[in-house]
């Protein structure tokens, strides 16, 4: 009995964590967010083999689990680091290898010569402007919020919840940047006007595995983000004075720092065990996947808002930058699934409505 | 109770009405605070007794009796009709009651007139970086030296400091004095040398305020309101003055009617928001808080007009208000999903993007003008006569 | 404009303050929990007109108006005062007077000689073990949480919302004491083995105009329970010193308080306005009712939960009787409609929902 | 990250099953404190290991060595079968470590044997009306007259007082001393003249605890445990000892089991109220969190084995868990509308009327063993590394 993370574990956290301590400070981020250049990054992670994690052995990777994917996507969080990571470091490798026939991208993946961007907007709930429908091997309509855009590849579901891989240049796909609060996660639509693609599987669950572990990592990042910012409220309140008192000496200041610890604290293990549930606990996995991104979407909000109310009025300023976690921890909540959506996903997994 | 009215009032909003549907056409709509335009829409609602109605004539008001329910209903009738009121800004709101109550004759005569027609602007630096919450520690300084103050330091969550004319400020003119007793009320040009201005981005993305450094800044002796070491009293005389603006209910009510439209309109999967009864049910309970926000509010505006004690009510809306009006937000970016994540040129922005805007924007105003911790200290010290916390122990 | 409380409005409900401050301490409340008897509370009340409130002045009563009656309300629940009030003071009346034809029961309403339970179960949603049906003018089924019991006469609504005025002597209704958490306010149960009965109005609104104005009134009892228990929260938080402190002087407590009476200061107006609109806003009346109940729960859960923790052990103890009120605001929480069904009940008076 | 026990465990398990099966139904179910059934079940479970796992032999324990997955496994297995554990209550808990620790040989021999097999039923003296949150100021005073202490006072949240044979509690001997270090540990039997106790009825409606009055309670001097003034560190040293049960996830499954049952069962107009959305929502809520507890107490499982540091995660389970549980009780005290206000003889009374019952009870484990307040100070400042209050000025 070991629920806790390996030597290995920790060691591979730790090298992402120092890696992104060291090269992706707050600085880093902001220039990211004018001229959406990660290049560096994204060499850097692939350097550590994060793009291969996932990427079984045979491919070129390193064949690590969910449990892994989670640890960096925490590090990723804590740090509001930019890279091409959901689409191209969890989902893709998933989906390709499970579907097969995928070698070659697969192997560019890991080497970290291939970005995938993923649209799954259709199978979470499409909104008024969206909207994928495959007719006769062809496919049609809108779908908005693509992850790691622009890509080479789009990892796409239709309204059928069929799932699609289709290369960049492909005739008839057009796309472009969507402007989102998160200036840290380039973000996507996609307009596909009679794209002519195949399924990639005929397995009806490999969708479903897919926004699991999406949704496990988007989870992860918030965990990530949302230390961050217990931290930096704690720094902060202990440097900050008003009254000829560090602001962390008031009761009221403490207790918001205490509610946020204890939030969060349960959190990691929750991310943890979902994470463990994705490859070998097969009954739960579906529904942990569903709470956990559900509870921490709520658990990320709260701190999101204490943590900058912490900080008093530099927390609302740019100048310490705070904003870029707070942001981050909205774009993972309202990701692949708004908290009441999954919880209604988790009822309906347990056939506690129709 | 009589939620009515009356007669002499009826009469009132009847004439504003009719200035309004013969005159509501030539104001400016989302015009400069410097075009002509502005300025003349300034001047005409002046005249006409809705712009600085209670303000002496002599000073370049139109000189009308306080009347609290005449203020309220040309209040109601220019936002039904969508009309600006004219200028607003913390010169019109704050300095000029500061000036009416505390000024000299000459500083009333050289201000206040040019002040209301909009031809000075006005901004104000009391917060620093290391006065917030505790703004009595303020440490911006200011030395007399023959015939000048010599101003050192900074201001923070300075609004419309680029377009201001003219600054009022508090700074340290009597550094040995006790803290509230050590702060004077200056009035400085925005142009005098030594004098930077940085805009200052906050979460929004905007740059809603701006920081202000001061290096060796003259001011003349004279620019001083009240006496030297009185300025946190003179700061404090027009607390009162301030509208509580921050949790105004009515606004909040527009909010909730719009995102209850956006409800409606939106779809998942063809099915409409309102349908999905777990946000409905949010939604209600929402619309329940106003509900009791708005009472509280007529509870107030009562209280003014008839007499009455509404201290608590009053006390309470600031913290209720911006919390209620975060969680409305915060309620649409919710169901909106992906939607609510969009932002700047994003071509799926519903609503202007204003629900993802408001929604930080709150978050600041919970902490800005006094954070929610600093309001709960008063509600239980002023309201409930709870205990001040103890004196602490030096060292 | 005047929305503020009439000279005679204060006094009235200052007598009833005085009235139940002096002969209602915890003491009377206590002896009531035990023996039941609250004769001399009832009379007290009635010299001073209050169960003739709404009591047309023709048959006898004051003809006051719903406000009053809630300031009533609001002294009652702030001494969480036993009385026969709901269904005696405030439904009958209403009802009867509407009704018409009833006027001897009116008088003697408010005469203090007769009690009128209220049994409206039904119309609120029927849980597993009630009902009420009414077949060829016989009534049969089951009525529970039945108000001002035991009484002498019943205001009770059947599945099609029809109500019925039932004499308590009637043949083939039974009715027994039910025990709830709420020892301050004696319920019961109804059953009717084909009561000979017939609606006492044909008019659709009727019942829903009941409905209204009980909730209110419910909504009053836990404004003036919830401001008892912040009253009480603050004194003692006055006089208990720990660490050699009063425990009003820590932040913590402090904030508890202020977080109170913010939430608590604007259901005052609130009550008022859903009074006022019961008898002069017709179209805002139901709406206003319901949501008033819904929102004043809430507060009232938070506030009764809120100052019992300012006692701390003190609070979880008979000692002080806090639970009185504590239990006083769950009873007027869960009677005649929870607070999620009440918001269900005001989106459909929205047409937000079918 | 290896969920599963292992080949040893799962032995060791199996080997618990077989007790189960073939002695469980010897286990009284029910049975008072006192009962000869009770005894002789704590006897037996004694002697094959089940209780009393790790107490040494010669003190009348089974002398395993500690092993927590082991005790784990005992108390899954236990209450899988549902089959009673064996005794509890405060002397087995805390006086018994206590003891081991801190007691002399000859206190060791002449208590822990009996308090293990039940034949001795303790309660504890700590918790006085002016001594809550702050616990170090309690006034219950022992003065040494020749042979005996004389003690007089007051202690309050005494469970089990009146059926108790002893008391271990703590009482002020050094009057003149600093707070912490005038106090001393003392044992005595409650049969002793001057103690009179009296219960003490809660908002749930039982009598969960008692106030015990001491008048000249005559007690021998050598009822001490540790030094004269080193009752604070005596009592102190346990502290760790206490199973973290106020928050127990694996009971608040269990509970959310039952509340999952209760609103597919119960209806409105036929309806189950697992089809009313809004409170779907609140359970599935509810579940999450529920869910993020089990991990947690997993985690800290994990690293009580193999080492690890999980002291934040111990830290905030009481807090946590106790609110989890308060709002769970109340959510099914809500969905079942004026049925959740039925209690004691009341005929339409679902599950017991446990649900309003802990929903209060809860609110006292808030408030009780350190309310929220004192556990949020604990973890800023020993969890976070916050700066304490600041000494405060007398007078």
């Amino acid at each position: 009995m070991d629920f806790g993370l390996s030597q290995e574990q920790v060691l591979l956290q730790d090298s992402v964590r120092r890696f992104l301590a060291d090269q992706v400070p707050l600085d880093r981020v902001r220039r990211f967010a004018e001229d959406g250049d990660d290049a560096d990054i994204h060499e850097g992670l692939t350097g550590l083999g994060i793009t291969g994690l996932l990427v079984p052995e045979a491919a070129g990777g390193v064949g690590l689990s969910a449990l892994e994917t989670a640890l960096v996507a925490e590090a990723l969080g804590y740090y509001a680091a930019p890279a091409p990571f959901l689409g191209t470091a969890v989902a893709a490798p998933l989906a390709l290898a499970r579907a097969g026939g995928h070698d070659d991208l697969l192997a560019a993946i890991a080497a970290g010569q291939a970005r995938v961007g993923l649209a799954l907007g259709e199978a979470v709930g499409a909104r008024a402007d969206a909207g994928v429908r495959a007719e006769a091997g062809r496919l049609y309509g809108k779908c908005l919020f693509v992850t790691d855009h622009p890509a080479d590849h789009y990892l796409l579901a239709d309204r059928e919840r069929r799932l699609y891989l289709l290369p960049a240049d492909l005739a008839g796909l057009g796309s472009r940047h969507l402007t989102t609060i998160d200036r840290t996660r380039p973000t996507g639509e996609l307009e596909l006007d009679g794209v002519a693609a195949e399924p990639i599987s005929d397995d009806p669950a490999l969708l479903s595995a897919v926004l699991d572990i999406s949704r496990v990592m988007l989870a992860a990042d918030t965990l990530g983000a949302a230390q961050s910012m217990l931290d930096q409220a704690v720094a902060y309140a202990h440097e900050r004075k008003q009254f000829n008192r560090p602001i962390g000496s008031f009761q009221a200041v403490k207790h918001m720092c205490a509610e946020m610890a204890a939030e969060i604290e349960p959190c990691r293990a929750m991310v943890w065990y979902a994470a463990h549930a994705l490859d070998h606990l097969p009954d739960e996995a579906h529904l942990t996947a569903c709470h956990t991104k559900a509870h921490l979407a709520e658990v990320g909000k709260f701190v999101a808002r204490t943590a900058t109310e912490v900080h008093g009025g530099m927390g609302f300023t740019d100048l310490l930058g705070l904003h870029y976690w707070f942001k981050r921890i909205g774009y993972n909540r309202q990701m692949l699934g708004a908290p009441e959506l999954l919880r209604h996903e988790a009822a309906r997994a347990q056939s506690l409505t129709a | 109770m009589d939620l009515s009215y009356g007669p002499h009032y009826e009469a009132f909003r009847r004439q504003v009405r009719e200035f309004l549907e013969r005159h509501g056409d030539e104001a400016p709509r989302g015009a400069g605070l410097r075009s002509e335009a502005a300025l003349a829409w300034q001047r005409q609602l002046i005249e006409h007794g809705y712009a600085a109605r209670t303000i002496p004539r002599e000073y370049g008001g139109y000189g009308a009796a306080p009347d609290i329910l005449e203020s309220r209903i040309i209040a109601e009738e220019f936002a039904r009709a969508q009309v600006s009121q004219g200028l607003g800004g913390q010169g019109i709101s704050m300095l000029v009651p500061t000036l009416l109550e505390m000024g000299t004759e000459e500083q009333k005569r050289e201000f206040i007139g040019p002040t209301l027609r909009g031809e000075l602007v006005w901004c104000q630096g009391y917060s620093e970086p290391g006065a917030g919450s505790d703004l009595a520690s303020l440490t911006t300084s200011a030395v007399a030296e023959k015939d000048h103050w010599v101003v050192n330091g900074q201001k923070i969550w300075t609004s419309t400091a680029q377009l201001a004319d003219w600054m009022f400020c508090l700074v340290r003119t009597e550094p040995d004095a006790p803290k509230h007793q050590g702060i004077s009320f200056l009035l400085l040009r925005m142009d005098t040398p030594g004098i930077e201005v940085r805009p200052l981005v906050d979460m929004t993305g905007a740059a809603n305020f701006n920081e202000v450094f001061f290096t060796d800044v003259r001011v003349p002796l004279h620019q001083i309101v009240g006496e030297r070491g009185q300025g946190w009293q003179v700061a404090n005389a027009i607390l009162g003055h301030e509208r509580d603006s921050l949790g105004n209910p009515d606004a909040t009510l527009a909010r909730l009617n719009a995102l209850m439209d956006l409800m409606r309109r939106e779809t998942i999967d063809g099915v409409p928001l309102m349908e999905h009864a777990a946000y409905r049910d949010r939604l209600m309970k929402l619309q329940g808080r106003v509900m009791a926000m708005r009472c509280n509010d007529l509870r107030i505006l009562s209280a003014r007009v008839n007499g009455g004690n509404a201290t608590l009510a009053r006390m309470i809306v600031k913290l209720q208000g911006t919390e209620l009006r975060h969680d409305l937000e915060g309620l649409a970016v919710d169901v909106m999903g992906e939607l609510g994540l969009a932002y700047g040129d994003n071509p799926y922005l519903r609503d202007n993007g204003t629900w993802q805007t408001q929604y930080m924007y709150f978050l600041g105003l919970i902490i800005g003008g006094g954070t929610s911790q600093i309001q709960k200290n008063i509600i239980s010290e002023r309201g409930l006569g709870m205990p001040r916390e103890p004196k602490v122990q030096r060292g």
